[in-house]
């Protein structure tokens, strides 16, 4: 059962990935963002797989709801029609898809060769509660620091994209 | 024997899974469960049309709708098949794909938020570590469908519709959300099932310890019921959809079935954040007075739950519709910080919990209101009715 | 799990917060109170309070010594941090001086608001032990920096140098953030040092040299080392003077000392050797690779450069080059005091250095409005002073003897040298380095050219300089020239402070 | 055959592999910054398996730090995005051309 959700899972997570960045049938950046949802949905499976359950849900929160629908209203907000007319550089295409294969290859050698194979058996289970203890004592510092970084976006964001007086 | 009849469904379920061999259990039990959810709750919509329209009628000085059957209590069999047997209707430039996927992706979401709410003692379909969480996660997946119904119909009307429409529900998830963490730091839990313990007890044996009963609870029951009627793009906030201004929005090229899957996601959304609302502040299913404590659990929650509805119906019937401005200016600039402001007190609240002097509680619950009060009135006087902030002049208009 | 004692976390952290707090000042100065004052008012304003916030957390720094290490590495706080954080807020300081003219924008409060929070992410990223804090503190200055640089409306390359300078700074994140979770899962910890321990005696297993390589491409970006240097041309023009001024001095600063302080710690036993005919795998062969390309080319293409912004960008890549050989010292653990202390001396003059070369740009680019050549032409008629300090700072940066610039480049080669004593193998790098410093000086001494002898044409009167500009070039000339005569001054306290901490 | 760590790892590799080729090969820069998310979002799997697989739930710590930064990453990303598109029109990477590399 276990076996068979984590191959449907990382199934749906690749395929759909592959589609974001090169989808054959469609150029357009909303079909790209509707297969990131797909594949941000997928990660939270194997999320819940890996029982982190919390994450699972601020994965789906995070991105589904907010990061996702950032994009969206950027795509609204633009006329994006030309990217349909440009075509494909070929050369670009075979070239940075070889590369990156090669890069594939290279990793996932290292990775056959590496002795994380035999890790043990799983044992971490992610409580929302054991979670929290960790976040507010020693990521204590961390945590402050990403609601300066929040602030540093926000004021950031309103500043850019705010019409630039005459 | 009120025992039994509390426990009526579970022990029923029992039953029936206990039927069957071994092997199907584990997944004839979420079958089960998502069964009787879809029906009741598809049944209850159905219901909710014809007394939104008979409560809408009435207050509007009219009849509502009495040819179909009784009174009119077969009106939502007659809408029903009507939409059922209307012509499917997809404009030529359409994305077809995305046009037929949206309103699947908008009545999904909804339907999974049911799994984590508790309708009755024991009566949850799983009992979720964050499940609180969950459901706001599942939540969000409303937004991209109004996208996709917007984007996918390629009509200006649609795009304006579902832009207001997604701006208006992540404006608006804030307060929501936030009115929400008030009740998980006071609860120390996001499993909903924990949240609906946490309120019982009765005060002096009479006086629920439900949230709604605290200054902060009480606060927060308000915003999360303005934020909830502004999430489920219900009258006054109902400009994604406003019929006089941008012909529906984004629903502007949904005819027949689809349509009517979105009226359903819509009301179903609109009772799954009712119930969510009863579940964190309104003791969930447990009985506001102790002497009333037999009737069977799931029959307080439907009845606050009913209670709820007749609240929107009523709240729709008598707010007349805002304007874009408004309604963003309202979300960030009075409930984001009275949200907050409700979040301290909340921690105050729980922080003070040991104080055991005579009048504790009454010195607490003044001191919260207090604050809350302050903040209100301060709140609504700068954005309100400080000098400049008066009635809106049209510069432009003249 | 101990609670925590937040009073002393605050003491800890007090520089830090103090820099937060002056941000959140200048906000709300500026967008309160100066409302509707005249921008030079608040352009004084805001700099008044972000220079107040500087000074205040630097008398912290000096007055309060204080060497922990709280929540398990998350904050180290040692003699040796405190002084690169000073650096740094040095640094700052003198880019508000700088932006105190600024007619790139009409909103001063976000602008001094970001620069202090982008100081405030580079001391967090200088004091943290912890993987997580060094990531989050990373993008912290990085959001900052890129909103920084796409910060004026009025000039048409400015965003787009910003979207440059994020796409890549965004993979360089995607790369360290890979290689640091790899880290992490190989060891099992956040903490550098106990993932260096936990990693001892395996060797550089190979998942443990992607891990490596990914975090060098990730730092690699930021430090702007080839071949990952492509954003740093760009964004320096595009960018706000002042803005340019802070990427290329605060941020390289903290930057080098992080990669410094992630390889030296994170990866320690797995340096390998970047000796010639004796490579053997590890971070070090890495560096090297990474500096002579950099040095190579940063100077190469700086020799084609006709806008002084994108000259001093290649000059820039190339520091990368001399500084990532400065690193590449801090692999043999024998000599690692001396070469730490040469790295920062190097880091803190070379970004002095830079600051007063920026400030002089802004000048005139206030007058000229714009960066070329030609604009130098006269200068030192224009105005006498600018130019002279302008001397200094081009000088030092080619490596001339007394200038601090020279010191920097000497006690560094001198580290590398040393790091192999027995059969000097690294000393085909330090001679490259020193060859290619005498090539940069062509590329300098072609702007000075224009600033002395070549006659100015007709009708160019001379420069008016305002208070702050001979506060901040001047001052920053003078220390230029001092740091240079007298290198101990910076150099005693450093290796006091180093052997305090105990690296 | 049971599903362990490395088995999650070669997921989170191909995810992060698209990733950087979709950040190199596309040139719409929306497409670019989804591909960046990619790529972070490989570094969540790797992490919150390495985090059950392994040892402790730093891991998880660290994805939910992540996961805060790349939306505040992905907001600025956009806004300049929306800032280009206010001054040129385009939100197309062969157009980012006024300076020179």
């Amino acid at each position: 059962m276990e076996t068979l959700c984590f191959y449907l899972f990382a199934a749906l997570a690749v395929v759909c990935g592959f589609l974001v960045v090169a989808n054959p049938f469609s150029r357009n950046p909303v079909a790209s963002a509707m297969f990131l949802v797909l594949t941000i949905a997928a990660l939270a499976g194997l999320f819940v797989l890996l029982h982190a359950f919390f994450l699972a849900a601020v994965q789906i929160l995070v991105y589904a709801g907010a990061v996702m629908v950032l994009f969206l209203f950027v795509i609204m907000l633009l006329d994006l029609k030309e990217e349909e007319r440009r075509s494909w550089r070929k050369f670009g295409l075979v070239g940075g898809g070889v590369a990156v294969a090669l890069i594939a290859l290279l990793m996932y050698a290292a990775l056959r060769q590496s002795p994380l194979g035999a890790a043990g058996e799983p044992r971490v289970e992610g409580s929302t509660a054991a979670l929290g203890e960790l976040l507010f004592r020693q990521y204590l510092l961390p945590f402050e620091l990403v609601g300066v970084l929040l602030l540093v976006g926000m004021v950031g964001v309103i500043w850019l994209s705010k019409r630039a007086v005459p | 024997m009120m025992e039994t009849l509390d426990q009526l469904f579970v022990l029923l379920k029992r039953w029936v899974v206990g039927e069957f061999p071994a092997a199907w259990r584990l997944w004839l039990s979420p079958l089960i469960d998502a069964g009787a959810i879809i029906g009741v709750f598809a049944g209850l919509f159905a219901v909710t049309t014809l007394l939104e329209r008979k409560g809408l009628g009435r207050l509007q000085n009219r009849m509502g709708p009495n040819r179909v059957g009784p009174f009119g209590v077969l009106q939502p069999l007659a809408d029903g098949l009507k939409m059922l047997t209307k012509e499917d209707i997809v404009p030529r430039a359409a994305d077809r794909v995305v046009h037929f996927l949206a309103p699947i992706a908008m009545v999904t979401p909804i339907l999974l938020a049911y799994a984590v709410l508790p309708f009755g003692r024991n009566l949850v379909a799983v009992d979720f570590d964050a499940g609180l969480l969950f459901f706001f996660a599942v939540g969000a997946g409303t937004e991209l469908a109004v996208f996709m119904a917007g984007w996918s119909s390629r009509n200006k009307y649609s795009l304006l519709g579902a832009m207001r429409g997604i701006a208006q529900m992540i404006s608006y998830e804030v307060p929501l959300v936030l009115s929400a963490v008030a009740v998980v730091l006071v609860a120390g839990s996001l499993s909903l099932p924990s949240i609906v313990d946490s309120q019982a007890g009765y005060h002096w044996g009479w006086l629920a310890r439900w949230h709604v009963f605290t200054p902060w609870g009480l606060a927060g029951f308000i915003l999360f019921l303005i934020a909830a009627t502004a999430e489920s793009n219900r009258s006054p906030f109902d400009l994604p959809e406003g019929e006089s201004e941008i012909i529906a929005g984004h629903l502007i090229e949904y005819s027949g079935f689809k349509y009517a899957l979105f009226f359903l996601g819509e009301y179903l959304g609109l009772f799954a954040v009712s119930a969510l609302g009863i579940t964190l502040f309104l003791g969930g299913w447990q009985a506001p007075v102790p002497f009333l404590a037999w009737v069977p659990s799931y029959l307080w929650f439907g009845a606050k739950l009913l209670g709820c509805i007749a609240l929107f119906i009523w709240l729709r019937g008598t707010m007349p519709r805002l304007r874009t401005d408004q309604l963003m200016n309202f979300a960030w600039k009075f409930m984001l910080p009275l949200v907050l402001v409700n979040l301290v007190v909340a921690a105050l609240w729980h922080g003070t919990a040991a104080w055991g002097f005579f009048g504790a509680g009454a010195t607490r619950w003044l001191l919260g209101g207090a604050v809350l009060w302050l903040t209100y009135s301060a709140l609504s006087h700068a954005l309100f009715t400080a000098p400049g902030r008066g009635p809106r002049t049209y510069r432009y208009a003249d | 799990m101990s609670t925590v004692d937040y009073l002393e976390l605050l003491k800890l952290a007090a520089p830090e917060t103090i820099v937060v707090a002056a941000a959140v000042a200048v906000l709300f100065v500026d967008l309160v109170i100066m409302r509707d004052e005249p921008m030079r008012h608040r352009l004084l304003i805001g700099g008044a309070v972000t220079g107040l916030g500087c000074l205040v957390a630097l008398l912290w720094l000096a007055k309060v010594p204080v060497h922990a290490a709280v929540l398990g590495g998350v904050l180290v706080v040692d003699p040796l941090t405190q002084w690169v954080k000073g650096i740094v807020l040095v640094l700052t300081l003198c880019t508000a001086a700088l932006s105190l003219h600024a007619k790139f924008t009409e909103h001063v409060g976000e602008y001094f608001t970001l620069v202090l929070l982008a100081t405030c992410g580079m001391m967090f990223l200088v004091s943290s032990d912890d993987l997580l804090t060094i990531f989050v503190s990373l993008e912290l200055t990085s959001l900052c920096l890129y909103i920084l640089t796409a910060f004026s409306k009025r000039d048409r390359s400015s965003a787009e140098a910003g979207l440059k300078y994020f796409l890549f700074g965004g993979m360089a994140a995607a790369f360290t953030l890979y290689g640091l979770s790899l880290v992490y899962g190989l060891a099992g910890t956040t903490n550098l040092r106990a993932a260096a321990a936990a990693l001892a005696g395996q060797g550089l297993t190979p998942l443990l040299a992607v891990a490596l390589i990914m975090v060098v491409i990730g730092f690699g970006f930021k430090v702007a080392a080839v071949p990952f240097h492509l954003w740093a041309p760009d964004a320096y023009q595009g960018a706000p003077t002042p803005a340019a001024a802070l990427i290329a001095s605060g941020s390289k600063v903290a930057s080098f000392f992080v990669l410094a302080k992630v390889l030296m710690l994170g990866f320690a036993g797995v340096e390998g050797s970047g000796a010639w005919r004796q490579f053997s795998a590890g971070w070090a062969p890495l560096l090297a690779t990474l500096a002579v390309v950099s040095m190579l080319l940063g100077n190469l293409a700086a020799l084609a450069q006709r806008r002084v912004k994108r000259l001093l960008a290649y000059s820039a890549i190339a520091h990368a080059g001399y500084l990532l050989l400065g690193l590449l010292a801090l692999a043999n653990s024998d000599g690692r005091p001396e070469a730490l202390a040469a790295l920062v001396y190097y880091l803190a003059t070379y970004g002095l250095t830079t600051v007063g070369a920026f400030g002089v740009l802004g000048v005139l680019e206030r007058v000229n409005g714009s960066d070329r050549l030609e604009d130098f032409i006269g200068l030192s008629r224009r105005a006498p002073g600018l130019a002279l300090c302008l001397v200094v700072f081009l000088l030092s940066l080619a490596g001339i003897p007394p200038l601090a610039g020279f010191f920097g480049k000497f006690y560094v080669f001198t580290a590398v040298v040393g790091a192999e004593p027995a059969r000097l193998g690294l000393l085909w790098l330090v001679a490259l380095a020193i060859a290619l410093s005498a090539v940069s000086l062509y590329y300098y001494l072609q702007v000075l050219k224009r600033a002395y002898v070549v006659a100015p044409v007709a009708g160019a009167d001379r420069i008016v300089l305002t208070w702050e500009d001979r506060l901040a070039v001047g001052g920053l000339a003078l220390a230029v020239v001092l740091l240079g005569v007298f290198p101990s001054l910076l150099l005693s306290p450093l290796g006091a402070a180093i052997q305090v901490a105990g690296y | 055959m049971s599903v362990g760590l490395t088995h999650y790892l070669v997921v989170s590799l191909l995810l992060f592999c698209l990733g950087l080729f979709g950040v190199l090969v596309r040139r719409n820069l929306l497409v670019m910054f989804m591909s960046l998310e990619l790529m972070l979002n490989a570094a969540n799997l790797a992490l919150v398996a390495f985090a059950r697989y392994h040892h402790n739930l730093s891991g998880q710590i660290m994805v939910f730090f992540i996961i805060t930064v790349a939306a505040a990453e992905v907001a600025v990303g956009l806004a300049l995005i929306v800032a280009l598109y206010r001054q040129r029109r385009t939100a197309h990477v062969e157009d980012l051309a006024s300076l020179r590399l």
